[in-house]
């Protein structure tokens, strides 16, 4: 396997930093404006939908609900067996 | 007669096409694949996407059976199955876009609506991807590897530590390398446990780890409802190559937030999901193919890959701890930064685990699960940027990308 | 350098995207979309189909993405991932094919069985259809307004009030109008407990809405497997372009009624619908394209369906006013007639809380379930007809279609 | 837009009579039909498998099991609850 | 013009179409079509896969209706529902391997592996796939009847009592065999009860019938789990053309046997198989086209057949016995050879019922399921064989199968 | 139809046979090798792996609990049915 001249790689690499700068810069423009627009939404739903504030999610005391992806077999395993279970209940 | 009839048959076999050129490659990777298999059923490592993979990758390599590609002796071209299933929703897209979407609905983004500033946990975690990423290019200097900036792209989304993610910009990108990332994200997904802790520990001092959270509020189902929306908002108006992530995922759980189509949604989770799994599996698999696998490339994949999740984590872990200079009034618990890797949820009980080291009355787990899907959202926006810009990056470099075919 | 990029990435957004030729229109259709999601979540219509299609609509508007066409901007001509689906389902017909299975397997005949002349109701309330479709082509007269006939077809079978036969018939004839027609044909089905009682109260007495129906008899396993069989004999001998659809809905309601494979019939009803499902409404959702839906075409679908609705309750109403004089021993409720617009089961609920109004103690539900089915049957004996004649009557315009083009 | 001309709008509300026309013939003249295969069938088959005429649905008594088809959520949800939870008793 | 229409749609009417030429095989196809169903519903043959069989060659044999074919009136050569299917799964050789998967998760592999010596019994009931072979080739000396080798290897898998063992190699083999093949091969699986016992009675002794079995040992899971990789291993080195089969008969064992990835292998028996074998079912179905159907040659696969089916029986009885004499401490009960032919778990039973004729407290179902299983990895490495030799023997004929054409 | 000329038909049975002897050959060869495999890896893991090797199947006493593949009813959804009876009991 040939190699590529050196000049190609550092402008390649030349790239890449351009690419992180974007990359991470993009990221978190989004994940703060995303902040902001939770918060703005969270304050704006609890002031003109109070009665719909019910917790739906008790999170610290069922910390076995945790969510789960499809990158684990167990959480989804015992996620399914839970539902399930509830189901056959009703 | 018999004896042509046999010899034909004879030509054929396994035992032949593993003594031909090449056929010791395939009995590697046939090994390979039985490593995965093992390292799946007996140490637990992400068996649902590792065995279909391994599976994929000893079907893929078994000499005269054209599982994976094209049977050149057939006058009509045969494909194998794999190479169908391939074809079908990796050439595509779809495979990835359709898991997303079962992620979504089985993710629960309540910890993060109650606690937003976690979303920059998620942030800060995916430094790694764009430290592999150069990485990448900095190991093209030695001899033997080349990795041309579409290679280092897919490669530094291992750091996404999210499957699909790294599978769907892979395809799109680079999709000779999908074997050996998919992998490489898979296996590190798995090792989480094993390579976060140190670091964790490293950054931290006692006193950190032992910080108490406020408890999180409860969030309201219309919030739920909307906050997909929001996030797919933003994504269209900044990020439109992010959309087909973000929107699968956000599709995904609004179907499940909003209550009134609870059976598409078990859908999505279960029958769509595990079928899909099965597919992208094995083609993903088969991508792992002696040719494409056996070389230095991809053990500058499996070391960056090491690299990526290392560098998320402590990227996660140290903004936590600038978070709480700046605002030391809600202090934030730095263990939970390493989630903002993905790697959903083992990433999150890893932090809540080191929590219960220092303290075994501290409960992370549910704090971690903010930053831990903030992760997911970071590296789809992450991939967004990658798969915006790198193929209009390539040719700024005098046209070169043709050029490249010839080192590669 | 940096800032090449940057300006790259810029022009992709969709704050650009938006402001460029043709964004506003891509804006309203994303309003519109969440409208639909709206309407499905807070209002309770039909969210199975209008959640998927209200998704799908916002996402084939976002600029740039492309997810519900092809990447221009790709070397390899990507597909979005809806335009793979629609490509897979909406254009080839299946998806709505394999609903139809699943309805089948979901319906139950024998209120039909117990009291066939309610076939006829079923069948009064086509006229819905016909009149729609005159009334598309009456309209083309105004300016701003061009309906063809296989436009004018389309629309009309919004009167059928039967999602997958609305979208076979204009996946067929019309494609271009497939998201406004199967947006009017799932809202107006939506709405069927607004639009048909005004009109049923006004076509009947206090005293016909006090009728009292005779029990129906019960119908014996062997009855309810002959049934799925003699209709699509007769559709066989009849009108064998309406055997896709109605074959499919006889091949579900077999496997449902014969007993023996219930592990399949289960599937079509769960599993494969529910895929199905998300699939066809993310593709139907997809081809509300601003270009395509924000014209006055639109609103002239949207008020020839409210008519056909209208005519086809009335329709069904009358009819058994008719049969009633015709056959006064075995009197029928005319409330029932209107559930023969199918819309199944709302519009039979509809009959009975009309008639419980009149006197809580009549219960009309099983009774109007027999013209709802049969107005699924006459639906599909409907667009078989359209789907016959209509390609054939076209060119006799002098051969006009292709010149009809310039004029659309 | 142009505007198509008179004569061939006239000419297209003319076809669309004849659909009509024939439109409503067919589907009449096949349920019609089918009204009396049904009824001969039902006929035959009572006659000739009178063992198998054990009620398989009691139409009136169980209101709530009325058929649904997917254009609604609720009677679909509940058929299906009621499905699993059948099952899951057995 | 309402007269032109009319006969327009006249023309196009079922009657027209089966007066027409070809419309009376059409009906006789049809008449076929409703036995199917009859035997799946009322005599309980193979109901999942003979009502998807029989509905799919009703609706394919319906004139003009282009169910399973292209619309030749359609300008843009729209294909039929059951055509699209049929190129999807059926061309492609995918739907059978899939359905494979879902057996291999459902196959318990324990009584072999606990008695691996019944494997023999399921090498020697494959001698019925050959005896068939050879005769059909021997039945083409008969006038009328004329199947060169791709036929007579695709008749011949018939004697492996395997439906998609069956449907894979007469897809790859002799597509146009296929309706014919499927449905014997199928329907004789259903007879398996009525075909063996007289043979199995005939064959055997009183005394033979008597012998008691020792109790199959426990088998661990570690067993099970290297048991699919050592059978896939065997068949790589030896007859990779199996692969296919056998690869994912084996993927969907160690998917069930491994116990980590249970949701996959829950699908691949459920969702996932239902679905297929419904688009399998109705694709086959769709091949019973009269023109093709309606010859000597089916006959002469349906007589074969039933000598594959025999001869394969009486092979698996004899070799039990012959072991017997070789190894007379372990005695084999020479009923479980009979098992051998496949037909999972049908002919298991029929020698677990013949067995308690003998002595009702003789229980060898489980005994039985060993040859059972094995019957099925045999089949596969018989197709194997078949895919191998045969396309490369045929034109070893001087370059005759081109010529062939003519006379068939 | 026209008929095939003898000896292309004779030719054609020739190669049949063949297929018998090398079909039949390969058959055996295969499972009979896969006989010895099993049994090698039976005794090797009962050896090394001997905590393993707990009961996971016992097959006489349950003979209910056959395998079923997908050529038969009966068997798949008594097999579907008790399944889902014990996951709703769980
Ligand atoms: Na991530
Ligand atoms: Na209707
Ligand atoms: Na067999």
């Amino acid at each position: 396997m040939l190699q590529l001249p050196n000049e190609m790689l550092l402008e390649q690499v030349n790239n890449g930093l351009i690419l992180m700068v974007l990359g991470m810069g993009v990221v978190f423009v989004f994940l703060t404006l995303l902040v902001f627009s939770t918060k703005f939404l969270s304050f704006f739903l609890r002031k003109f939908f109070p009665e719909s504030a019910k917790p739906v999610t008790r999170p610290l005391s069922v910390p076995a609900a945790a969510p789960s992806a499809p990158n684990t077999a167990g959480a989804e395993i015992a996620a399914a067996i839970a539902a399930a279970v509830v189901r056959s209940k009703r | 007669m018999i004896g042509q009839a046999f010899s034909q048959l004879w030509q054929t076999t396994g035992l032949v096409g593993f003594m031909a050129a090449g056929g010791l490659g395939n009995l590697v990777m046939i090994l390979v694949g039985l490593v995965l298999l093992y390292l799946a059923i007996k140490k637990g490592f992400e068996p649902l996407l590792l065995i279909p993979i391994g599976f994929g990758c000893i079907l893929a390599n078994i000499p005269f059976a054209y599982i994976a590609g094209i049977d050149p002796t057939s006058a009509a071209g045969d494909a194998g199955f794999i190479k169908i299933l391939y074809d079908m929703g990796i050439k595509t897209g779809l495979f990835p876009i359709l898991i997303f979407m079962g992620v979504g609905a089985m993710t629960d983004f309540g910890p993060l609506i109650a606690n937003p500033k976690t979303l920059l946990l998620g942030a800060a975690a995916q430094l790694g991807i764009f430290f592999a990423l150069i990485g990448a290019l900095v190991l093209s200097f030695l001899p033997g590897i080349n990795f041309d900036l579409h290679a280092a792209a897919s490669i530094g989304i291992i750091g996404g530590a999210d499957g699909p993610t790294a599978i769907y910009v892979t395809s799109r990108l680079a999709p000779d390398l999908l074997g050996s990332i998919a992998v490489a994200a898979y296996s590190y997904m798995a090792l989480v446990p094993i390579i976060q802790p140190p670091i964790m520990r490293l950054l931290t001092t006692k006193k950190e780890r032992l910080i108490k959270m406020e408890q999180l509020r409860p969030v309201s189902k219309v919030e739920k409802i909307f906050f997909p929306i929001s996030v797919l908002t933003i994504c269209a108006i900044l990020l439109p190559s992010a959309t087909p992530l973000v929107g699968s995922l956000m599709f995904g759980n609004l179907a499940k937030e909003c209550g009134v189509v609870n059976r598409l949604s078990d859908t999505m989770q279960n029958a769509l999901m595990n079928i899909v799994t099965i597919f992208l599996g094995l083609s993903v698999g088969s991508k792992m193919q002696a040719d494409q696998f056996l070389n230095f490339n991809t053990l500058g994949i499996l070391a960056l890959g090491l690299i990526a999740f290392a560098f998320g984590t402590a990227a996660g872990v140290l903004i936590a701890k600038l978070m709480n200079k700046l605002d030391p009034k809600h202090p934030v618990n730095p263990l939970i930064g390493s989630a903002g890797v993905s790697a959903v949820p083992m990433a999150a009980r890893v932090s809540s685990k080191v929590g219960q080291e220092a303290n075994p009355h501290n409960f992370l787990l549910m704090h971690a699960m903010g930053p831990n899907v903030a992760g997911v959202l970071g590296s789809a926006v992450a991939a967004g940027v990658l798969l915006a810009v790198v193929p209009y990056m390539e040719p700024l470099v005098n046209g070169l990308r043709p050029a490249l075919a010839v080192f590669m």
